[in-house]
């Protein structure tokens, strides 16, 4: 379709505001733009008639089945997004007086109380927009402890080679060196591994449980225990914090300190990308370290962020914990772990689960052996889905599996959702050795095929251009 | 008592089965014993909608929404069109996730690369990136950016945002580099120390515009002098200003960045917000997050991607250059659309008026005895005053509606005006400031 | 101001040239010149957006929302579910015309053929049109189906709603038949009266259920005498009710309509609301307005089509049944919406809690001294009370954020409760009432 | 796709409402129902994925053109929704006091004002609750008048063979006879037919200006005049106002009452077959048989349908009507004038106008030759251009042209939108040369083919059964 710069039309405009009501003022020259920026010019028409047929060319959860592994793709309820639309929360300026702001307060305390409970911390902060930016936070918490106690040896953070991209990200932003360490045969920490990394060195560890292929690692405690030591400290990278919430909780297992994904676990909408809450919280000792917002508060502290972090995400993410309770968050968390079993019981027989055991919230398939039989890949199977209306699931992580392709049903999906999945699933395994020629170009009802990535890289083009 | 649980009890039952477990506890056992929470969660029972609705409203009734906003400071009350409200609502984009499948998100992918097209002409720097948090840390992964091996200091003026400021300075405690920060003279950049602190080290400046007292700084003699130091320097812009005021590329910025939020986002308490990033070609490797880019499929029709992934966290790891992962997708469709529906004339209608209607409203405080600009240059649509008897004035004010300037320094209030404001709404405003002091 | 014209004035020079008129006034020639309007409308220059939203967010402040409503007689504050809310919005639904391209428009058909199916589980009866437009002219419809050759008179009991006693009334007044009241006893319709009033002129008889008193009505008793006389039987009945009430099926009706307002339509000032009818399979084809069938195209898949239109003015033109043409079609999509969010036991729940919520008022009004019940027989969710100093308590109500009931008769007040007020907000209200009338 | 009854679950729910918060209380068994309605039984989920799924298969004309003659299916402008969802509007009982209603009178009497002016009309009520609805009211006022005036005789409405359907059905309904004058070849009235129809028994005529073949009456003061000569008065079906509003008026052109349809003329959404507003407005001298309301007004009037209308529906158009003022609405009749014409330029040559002159703000097309030489049909064309997303015009309407397709393009579209337009459709035209065939099959590419309208018909299946 055409970009929207393509339907551009001089002087076509929509007519928003009035003409000015007071004398108008002109910017010096010397400070004054040359020419106006090329924006588009639209009717009005023009612009919802663009945006319906992009939306066309998208596929939410809301509207489909979304097994993306790691990604906790569950329903995103409506009264959620009504609730923060409400002018008392979506019009309310950040540096209104507090007294304009108790209701805001209201909802950050709320939360950190529910989210404290669920994860067994004492504090909490909304700051982070997202995970990656909670996971800076929750190291950054961990580097001031050390340096608050002139502890300036502790230079090493420990992450399993099993972890998301961002753990290690993290670590080097914060100044870090990163000391990778192998899992075991069972996908879980290798303790013989993680005793050798560990030393006076040890700033702390970063580590996911469930781990990203779908297991507790039921060392748990005695890894925990090992950090602290070694004198380091434990961060819960909470990703995966929907398989276990109202079952277990990561202050238990313990961790020091930790990150949420509320546009994950607590189910606030995604938005094609961003925006996300990465809600930070942390034991009693670490409290002292949570950022704070330069114009709001005391200074000396720490800021990722302006203002008080994704707000209207976390309106949402309240809402959901209002609605859930003290029933609701483990029933959720058992469902999704139940979902995911019975999906992967159901592929069982036809592909091979990598680690085949019981699986909490998702579970990874190795799609070695059809590769070596049929030539088609886990990416071929994916792209295949697409025809199929199903979102794939996320391929080729974690690394330590070959051809993994990852699915997290959630448990917002029905038995009904599960078994068609299936089906479809076993049918493409079986067309894998019957026509797998159709497989390596999928998917073929899609407005594009596979596009060529690497041309997009050599050559870039980023923007588009008048040509 | 809410539940977003499809699965009825027969079904969980068959579905147990199936997996071959006992119990749904069973499903865990895993988990040591002695982890597994024994009594239910402190916290209280689950509410149906009509519950939450009700609760939730009681809160949002708690804040106060004035009716006339006179207040910026990095958060500022345009007027957002209805169709800006209601695109980014459909549950397609709020509830996809990041487009990691170009053929099932075609209409994100282009819209993302079509925003940044847009932060491109805007800015008139060569490439964007899809967003980063927001402004603050837009500044923050700038500075980064600039950092080499020798170069390892970043400037940054005293008359940025506080919050931009104080994230600028955490992200450098993290990676352990330094900031300075250059004073503030006469409300602006105070050019003569910049001077003396562009040393061999600085890799960086980063100067905001317009800056946080509202004061147009001279940003091509700043430009000038950074790069003379051989620093690459940094603007940070109010995109509406930008619909008129010369572009940070003009100025001799090597990078462009700054809060969206203007464009189209709501006040929302604070967020969430976005982060716009634009630099030179050079410097097109070195930008950090999601960056889309147009290529073909295998008919050779035109198609979009996540492009230059090679140097994001999922393919670098401990190696990339920041960790971001999750960015604002729907806040930069937002800002997108919003770019498209006023356009380029109606981006600079929006930008003239507010600087118009804070000249007006500028103009008239300072006829008030005792009421006086506190600072002498150019301004855009944010001033600040001495303001005697501020408690009392902004007290006034909020009692008749109108949430007044940010209280800054001892006697100083920091006031912005928008198009959003009607010269009526002004006038009140004046005549309740008047009425406070000349009692 | 305000334009949707998207042409630019180059365009439209290209366009008229392409027409082949020297100017736009041109294309008017037509026009008898001495009718050509020669100055401006006297109606205010357009509007920018944001003027538009400034004056009609101060006219809508000028009505007042209240927090509790315990008025219904005719439209009911149920709680409307969020998601029943947003689906009719989705500007696919909301901006198409009527289906008349069934390959264009499946999605909608499918969505009236839902409707449909679930007004007949609701009522129990065969046949359901894809609405009319308001319970009134549900009525009146219904009435005018029932009439032959020889039966013209229509009966309605005057316990119903004045609007569709008076809507019955207007369209008897346009084909010139005669209605005729049934008069009203203890709040019920007087069944002696209706036994006597049933001659062999009478075409069918209406009934309102719970009627507009809230009273229940003894419906089977009322339809078999009316059957007795050979008179087809309609009911109008509260669609909420109908959740746990008898269906006017096993009440013998052959016509079954109803205002469908209750089910997730806001109360808007009175409009836009739903008229739902039904029928036997009998009457189907004597049914007015549009119908969606299923049926198949040429491959054999599933396919729904507007059917049976040669009842339509379309087809019959002066001879068609009725000359309905639009409907309310987004309101039954919202309807049908709403029903399935709630589905058979949320739509109990409704039921229930309004029932149990208007008795519980009911019993804390009566306990205070003065205060009794008009009439005696069971009720659903309304019930007229005695109130002495009436305006005295409703203006002490208002002063405390409820809408009082609706003032009938001399000293009668008719409440209502929905599941959407709390036992909270009811005693609040008692008490206000009981203070008033302690003075 | 599934019907909702087919994804219906047993037990499975949405939890919107809470427990009850008082005793609660039964019917008495006589008045309950014995088993409870077979509704469906759906999560959030399978309810917002079932109707994503739906409106992906409908089109609207804010997602795409829609030249539906005689429909006026113009951009329906977003900030009209927002202004109708105000709780100030949405929010209120339209039985609550009248000082609690001051608002709604305000945008009732304001949009009365304006459309007064913009007829030529004296007052206005907008109980109506559509277009046909209006016609009934508006018929109704012709009636009480004659009666008031105790003049019995008058029982034939006189109604052109070119006349939208409701105009005979409501002059029926009204219980008058209905007299069909025939066209002249021009597409106008006879005038000759006319003055033959006349008499002392005429009620009066319905008559749309422009005509449904899109030509303005230039007779129309000869032909109002001779019906109030006649003693009859004159009707303004107001379906095609949008091509003359602001330019003429119709209580100009000798019209004594007029209904309009707000939902075509004044931009409201039709919403996929209503809810429309029919407001209908009328000379002073009809004022006192205007409809009223029961409950909130006097007595003894006749009323249409329950409180006062689709109010919500009037508010967009007051939105609507401030938006354009006294500029914009003569301005968009000019340029729905001004589309129709060009669109017509472009077609010319390769199809043949059903009159071959300058049109109002529609056309006709007839296919009669085309239908000879390749044998396909009006209807052909229209089903091949679904294919191209384009919604067919109307089609075999108005009865007095064969094989019509009649073109509305609305002053909301833009020349790039009407060049489309006229190259698909010039393209059909070539393609039914050459593959006719295809052509009597269209449309290809949509959820269904064409489906069998008479099984339909014949074997009615109306609702869903379980089967």
């Amino acid at each position: 379709m055409k970009l929207i710069f393509e339907k551009s039309v001089p002087g076509r405009r929509c007519t928003i505001l009035p003409a000015c009501d007071v004398e108008s003022v002109s910017l010096p020259d010397s400070l004054r733009r040359e020419e106006k920026p090329a924006l588009p010019e639209m009717s009005e028409t023009d612009i919802s008639r663009h945006y319906t047929e992009l939306c066309k060319q998208v596929h939410g959860v809301n509207c489909g089945f979304y097994p993306l592994g790691s990604c906790t793709m569950k329903y995103n309820p409506r009264i959620d997004e009504e609730m923060a639309a409400l002018p008392g929360f979506a019009g309310v300026h950040p540096l209104s007086p507090a007294q304009d702001r108790k209701g805001m307060q209201q909802v950050l305390d709320t939360a950190a109380e529910y989210l404290c409970q669920i994860t067994g911390m004492d504090d909490m902060t909304f700051q982070p927009a997202a995970g990656a930016h909670g996971e800076f936070t929750g190291v950054l918490l961990i580097k001031q402890y050390h340096d608050a106690r002139g502890d300036k040896k502790r230079t090493k953070i420990i992450v399993p080679d099993s972890a998301h991209g961002t753990n290690p990200a993290t670590a080097a932003m914060c100044g870090f060196d990163v000391v990778n360490i192998a899992s075991g045969p069972d996908g879980c920490v290798d303790l013989d591994a993680l005793r050798a990394a560990l030393g006076e060195d040890t700033a702390g560890l970063m580590l996911t449980n469930p781990n990203t292929v779908g297991i507790f690692d039921k060392n748990i405690l005695e890894i925990t225990r090992l950090v602290h030591e070694a004198g380091g400290l434990c961060y819960y990278d909470g990703a995966n914090l929907n398989a276990v919430m109202g079952v277990v909780r990561p202050g238990d297992m313990g961790f020091d300190c930790i990150h949420m994904n509320l546009h994950k676990t607590f189910a606030t909408p995604h938005g094609g990308g961003g925006p996300g809450a990465g809600a930070v919280g942390c034991k009693a000792f670490l409290k002292e370290f949570l950022p704070h917002s330069a114009l709001a508060e005391e200074p000396g502290h720490i800021q990722v962020r302006s203002f008080q972090g994704n707000f209207l995400v976390v309106v949402r993410a309240l809402a959901y914990l209002l609605t859930l309770g003290k029933e609701g968050i483990p029933e959720a968390a058992e469902n999704a772990v139940l979902n995911a079993n019975y999906l992967m019981a159901k592929l069982r027989g036809t592909y091979t689960p990598a680690y085949d055991r019981l699986c909490m919230h998702e579970f990874v398939l190795d799609l070695s052996d059809l590769k070596k039989e049929t030539g088609v890949s886990a990416l071929d199977v994916a792209k295949s889905l697409i025809d199929e209306g199903i979102h794939p699931p996320t391929m080729y992580f974690p690394l330590i599996v070959h051809e993994a392709l990852m699915l997290e049903p959630t448990e917002t999906e029905g038995i009904e959702t599960l078994d068609h999945a299936a089906e479809v699933l076993r049918k493409l395994y079986h067309k894998a050795f019957e026509d797998a020629a159709s497989m390596h170009t999928a998917p073929h009802n899609m407005p594009i095929g596979r596009p060529d990535e690497v041309q997009a890289a050599r050559k870039p083009v980023l923007r588009w251009k008048n040509t | 008592m809410g539940s977003y649980v499809p699965s009825t009890g027969t079904q969980r039952e068959e579905m147990r089965k199936a997996v071959g477990v006992s119990s749904m506890r069973e499903l865990f056992r895993d988990v040591p014993e002695q982890m597994l929470l024994t009594e239910p969660l402190h916290i209280p029972a689950g509410m149906s909608e009509l519950e939450v609705s009700r609760t939730m409203t009681a809160m949002a009734a708690e804040n106060r929404v004035y009716g006339t906003v006179l207040r910026g400071a990095g958060a500022y009350d345009h007027y957002i069109p209805s169709i800006v409200k209601y695109i980014p609502a459909k549950e397609e984009f709020l509830t996809a996730y990041t487009p990691y499948q170009a053929e099932m998100s075609q209409g994100l992918l282009q819209s993302i690369f079509e925003y940044q097209t847009m932060i491109c002409q805007l800015t008139g720097m060569d490439v964007s990136n899809a967003s980063v948090y927001d402004g603050a840390t837009a500044a923050a992964e700038a500075a980064a950016m600039c950092r080499d091996r020798k170069r390892r200091v970043t400037l940054i003026s005293g008359a940025a945002h506080p919050d931009t400021i104080n994230t600028v300075r955490t992200y450098c405690y993290g990676t352990g580099d330094e900031v300075r920060i250059v004073p503030v003279k006469d409300g602006k950049t105070d050019m003569d120390a910049l001077g003396e602190m562009l040393t061999a080290e600085v890799s960086g400046f980063y100067v905001q515009q317009p800056n946080f007292f509202g004061q147009l700084e001279d940003a091509e003699a700043l430009g000038a002098l950074t790069h003379q130091a051989g620093a690459l320097y940094i603007m940070g812009c109010n995109p509406i200003a930008l619909a008129i005021m010369k572009t940070p590329r003009a100025c001799g910025a090597d990078i462009a960045v700054g809060e969206g939020q203007p464009l189209g986002l709501p006040l929302g308490c604070g967020g969430p917000y976005l982060g716009y990033m634009a630099s030179t070609e050079k410097l097109m490797r070195k930008l950090p997050g999601r960056i889309v880019g147009e290529t073909t499929d295998s008919e050779g029709r035109r198609a979009y991607v996540l492009s230059l992934q090679a140097r994001e966290q999922h393919i670098r790891r401990e190696k990339a250059s920041s960790n971001i992962c999750s960015n604002e997708a729907l806040c930069a469709l937002t800002a997108g659309l919003y770019m498209a529906t006023m356009g380029p004339d109606g981006m600079a209608q929006a930008a003239e008026q507010s600087m118009a209607k804070a000249h007006y409203l500028a103009r008239a405080l300072c006829a008030i005895e005792g009421v006086s600009l506190a600072y002498t240059g150019e301004y855009f649509h944010e001033f600040v005053t001495h303001m005697p008897r501020r408690e009392a004035v902004l007290s006034a004010l909020a009692e008749g509606d109108i949430l007044g300037g940010l209280p800054v320094g001892e006697d100083g209030v920091l006031w912005c005006a928008t198009e959003k404001v009607s010269r009526a709404q002004l006038d009140k405003a004046v005549s309740i400031v008047k009425e406070v002091l000349a009692k």
